[in-house]
């Protein structure tokens, strides 16, 4: 046990209450704060406060194994299904498992309203196979239920909703450029109530074509909506082609500077970057500017014959290129049942 | 005299004047109304809100497509938003934003919609739509109210927030007689204003007092109409609706609507599905409308109390 | 044997590549038709197109509401554009646009729509929509076209080029019977599959296949059904649909849509106004759609051959 | 008559060709200019080549004339309809009085197609009193028509349309933020059918607001539209209030320039610096780019009482209004009859 140092890092109000309950006549109150793992203090009387214990947070190593297990769900769920999209899910594999499983702050079973714990929309809602897996393997609702992945009478839609009561996720998702506005939206209804937890959202390149989301760029510039997290998945793929020959995306960063959003960078298959860059953006919260991270992916990244491709963006591995795949793909923490 | 002779109009005043007072009188008994507006709170009356709330509304510019995701993220963490643009933008500009942010996901959002149908004037064809209440009863869970006058829209922006999941508030920008204030509101509950045997009419809207101004005229001439106000037109009232076709083997619809996928297609629906009898439309028969003065719209395009008059006698005729 | 026999199936091909194919033929023959596509180019088969004219084809992106803005103002310019995008994002996602700047404008563009209904299976019910019949066809001056297989689809594909106004054309992403080769297709003619003198079966795009099914089960039941297939929704056509129903004095509709505001109520419409007599609806009847195979959504909403079964029995009882 | 001097400014290009016919046995071909004017080349034989006349360019004092006359139809029509927009119309009347009179080449009667002419789009359609007094000063219509303006059977529409045939217009507008893109479809048809004519459209700045309005100005990039001139009235007001205090446009010139477009500023007041600015737009064209002029105006220009200010955004003067407004208008070309 070490006394209680008065934290006064810029990071340290991002530490968020969990639980306080009584344990041998002592106030235990469980702070976690996502860049440096849990705290536990406690508190023996009015003078007296101790740190009970440190860090639970996982170390890159560790993330990157459940990434692997989780890109194995990915292939296999949109085999399994013979549809659904592959390319995106893998890209942001990483991102996402960094985001689950060391930085957003949520509580078990999950409540819609996601009062007093961070938010999480997918506006790209077509990489639900990799949404499925990172909620199921973080507890969200049995592992075994990715087997259903877009089956009739499924949870597991083809693209996220509500409608079927899916623990985790909080709006349907599937029709692009609508997601960004929703995350708005939660991060006002969250200052309204007084709830200081964050709001992340993820985009695809291709997806912010849609004008919606200038509409909404524009909006939480207006608001100062400093606790919500955009991260663009810029994979430089969509649908027909890359981004470029499409509709150019052009000069992204500035585009986002200029609708007044502090821009950060990462390498999202960088499992060390990536989850320091979440770190980085949720301690500049609150500082009056919305946050975009405008992440470089490889669309299909761990599974070679996927990567770099719009290929893969929404085609299912047959037998063979299933096979094939989740030969590169550690199986870490056990695949659920088909 | 009759009871029915009650319905009068003393005054007039806007339906959206309606909504103004319904919403503050909201706000003021639930704290979790919200409202957010798309650079209309002028013309929706928001501005009452507005002012004894001002952290409770959201300006959000001239941008519908953001305002109905940001209402469904609100009503995602727990409050309950009234949007506010006109009609058409309120539904036609943001259909698909409403289907899957708000309908499918099942939020709790209440659309309310100023200046709809023709009789908002001036500004013309752009800005009447005639599709509204069409586009919103497509949508599986929405509730789709269109009130008859100012009382009743007050009663209804109040009631929408005791209703849990998607609301489609429907109202209008013109001064009309008030003449509900007796009638108690209750969502999905059609009411009979006035009982007939001969032909029963259905009017949603400021066609009520159309309807009632007809009904009134024929009577003169010793026709007994039934006059039903259907201001919910999802959940429709089908039982209210039978029973008085079952009695009066004839019906006539009356909304500020295109025949296509308004009212008169809900009834015409019900009656093929259960009970089939003639049916005649007052409605706007596939046309755009125009600029205008509100009553003379009503005349050109065949919404008059005379074109009431004239197809509660065709449809009688027809039985 | 009749002669309707002739309407088998010998192979199954996807409406949308009907689209594909019409559309590059009628690319070839009118050099003013342009092709504009919101990143879906191999979805609709508008690759074929591209690679042959790629100067005439216009990648949109993600950005469905810019396209129909751009199709409007290369039509004022005397193009011919089609617009190519999933049904969902082709109306709801752009109601407004098409409204002012197409519909209301009175411009010449072909807006083109894969991936209605339930069948496009999987993708669930943020893609399925069952709205579109009824978004487009509360538009005055809007033609709405609802082909049933691959043939329907090619032939309607390049129809359009030649018709002057704005056009809806909708199909479907699966596999599907291919069946309707000998029929000639003619915007607003409806086509008699098969004489009959018990009951009405109005069928319009894929479900005209289980229409038919259906109609050749009770055959054998000896049930004398007449088969029509109403491909073009808006303008209807009236005269075939009341001369079938006052010869058999009842109705069923078949659709992949919602109740509200689909052909059903077309046909309702219809009947209230002219001639009512018991009408039933095969089609979804007010719910979302969901993941699945095609067949299995269509059984799991009540549009499987067994309920277009199901409703002609019902209707011929309540006649 | 002078001789022809080869023409080889980078403006020359520009002079397009409006009417031939034989004369005295001469060819006359007539080119148009509108920064300069029309010349009118007198050929007499395969080797004689002459200009017959040159510019007849509207002088500032002469547009500003014109501009007053229009302010007093836009009062006048709002008056007599007891509904409309003033204060917007009022703030473009300059812009529009010179990119009518001097700029656009444009033939009568009118041809819906625009073939070999410049087009224009009023993206912010419910400055329709500017637009119709503008088409009928400049000859589209009779002038008369301005009074049945926002009537029942009347061409002239609250917002403008084309459903009633009104010369002039080409779609209808009035539901904000779509005309940019229609714009962009007709520069691209011009491109198309090898018509290098020009496309303007006007936008307000709340307009802005609208995503529709980015997806296109993304797509007129990509499309390396650059026939097309977008001119933004940058009043900095909207209905409910200032811009800034609704929803902020924030940096709009960074805005524009990271969406790759090529920015002019322009005071929408100074007949002067309007006009010189759209003759360096149309000469700036054909670069690969396309053109936005970022036009500060002031809501109402042109009357004291309704000038800076969104209060006479929507609202028609009443006849005392009416005459006050009028009394600062001066009456030079004659008040259409009411
Ligand atoms: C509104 C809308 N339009 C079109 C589509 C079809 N669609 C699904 S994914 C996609 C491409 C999106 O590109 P991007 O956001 O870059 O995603 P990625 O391909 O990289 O996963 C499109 C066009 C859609 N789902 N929603
Ligand atoms: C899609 C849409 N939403 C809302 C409106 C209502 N409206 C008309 S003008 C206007 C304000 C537009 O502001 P701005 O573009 O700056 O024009 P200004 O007021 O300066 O003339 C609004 C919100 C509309 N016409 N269209
Ligand atoms: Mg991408
Ligand atoms: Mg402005």
């Amino acid at each position: 046990m070490t006394k209680f140092a008065k934290m006064n890092s810029p990071i340290s109000k991002r530490f968020v209450k969990v639980e306080s309950r009584m344990l041998n006549q002592a106030l235990f109150t469980v702070y976690r704060h996502p860049g440096q793992g849990a705290i536990i203090f406690c508190r023996l009387d009015r003078f007296r406060l101790y740190t009970f214990a440190l860090s639970n947070m996982k170390t890159q190593p560790e993330l990157e194994k459940i990434a692997s297990q989780i890109r194995r769900d990915i292939i296999r769920q949109t085999w399994s299904a013979k549809s659904g999209h592959p390319g995106g899910s893998l890209g942001c594999a990483d991102m996402m498992t960094s985001l689950f499983f060391n930085h957003l702050r949520f509580t078990l079973p999950f409540k819609m309203e996601g009062k007093d714990e961070d938010v999480f929309v997918l506006s790209n809602g077509h990489i639900s196979p990799l949404f499925y897996s990172v909620l199921a393997r973080s507890g969200f609702f049995p592992v075994n239920e990715l087997a259903t992945f877009r089956m009739i009478n499924s949870r597991l839609q083809g693209h996220p909703a509500t409608h079927e009561h899916l623990p985790g996720v909080r709006v349907a998702t599937g029709s692009l450029g609508q997601g960004l506005s929703v995350a708005l939206g939660m991060a006002l209804a969250k200052r309204f109530s007084g709830d200081e937890h964050l709001v992340y959202c993820l985009t695809g390149d291709g997806e912010l074509q849609e004008g919606q989301n200038w509409e909404a760029i524009m909006a939480a510039a207006h608001y100062k909506a400093d606790r919500l997290i955009a991260i663009v998945d810029w994979n430089g793929q969509q649908i027909d082609g890359p981004n470029d020959k499409i509709i150019s995306l052009g000069d992204l960063e500035a585009k986002w500077l200029s609708f007044g959003w502090k821009v950060l960078h990462a390498n999202g298959n960088s499992m060390k970057e990536i989850d320091e860059t979440l770190t980085l953006a949720g301690a500049m919260t609150g500082k009056g500017m919305p946050i975009v991270i405008l992440m470089k992916t490889i669309m299909g990244f761990g599974v070679d014959f996927m990567m770099g491709t719009n290929k893969w963006h929404g085609v299912a591995p047959n037998d063979e290129q299933a096979r094939l795949a989740l030969e590169q793909l550690a199986e870490t923490l056990g695949d659920y049942q088909i | 005299m009759s009871s029915w002779d009650q319905y009068q109009s003393t005054q007039k005043i806007a339906t959206r004047n309606g909504f103004g007072d319904g919403l503050l009188e909201a706000a003021r008994k639930n704290p979790k109304v919200v409202a957010l507006c798309a650079d209309l709170a002028g013309s929706l009356k928001m501005d009452l809100l507005e002012k004894e709330f001002p952290e409770r509304f959201f300006q959000i510019g001239v941008a519908e497509a953001n305002m109905m995701g940001m209402a469904s993220g609100m009503a995602t963490c727990g409050l309950i938003p009234y949007t506010g643009t006109f009609a058409n933008f309120s539904t036609g500009r943001v259909y698909d934003q409403i289907r899957q942010s708000i309908a499918y996901s099942g939020k709790n959002v209440k659309i309310c919609a100023s200046h709809a149908g023709l009789t908002l004037g001036e500004d013309g064809a752009t800005h009447q739509i005639l599709e509204d209440i069409g586009l919103m009863k497509m949508l599986p869970g929405m509730c789709v109210i269109n009130p008859a006058d100012y009382a009743q829209t007050k009663a209804a922006a109040m009631a929408i927030a005791d209703y849990q999941g998607p609301v489609y508030l429907r109202f209008g920008r013109p001064d009309w007689p008030v003449f509900t204030s007796s009638l108690p509101f209750e969502i999905g509950k059609a009411i009979k204003l006035k009982e007939g045997s001969d032909v029963s009419v259905f009017a949603t809207g400021h066609m009520l007092w159309q309807a009632l101004e007809a009904v009134r005229l024929l009577e003169k001439e010793g026709i007994n109409a039934e006059l039903i106000n259907i201001h919910t037109i999802k959940p429709l009232d089908t039982e209210a609706i039978l029973q008085s076709v079952c009695k009066t083997g004839c019906a006539v619809s009356c909304e500020e609507h295109q025949r296509n996928g308004g009212l008169g297609d809900s009834i015409a629906q019900t009656l093929a599905l259960m009970h089939p009898v003639p049916l005649e439309y007052v409605a706007v028969n596939d046309q755009f409308g125009q600029s205008g003065k509100p009553l003379e719209l009503l005349d050109k395009y065949g919404l008059s109390v005379n074109d009431v008059v004239d197809a509660m006698k065709k449809v009688i005729i027809r039985k």
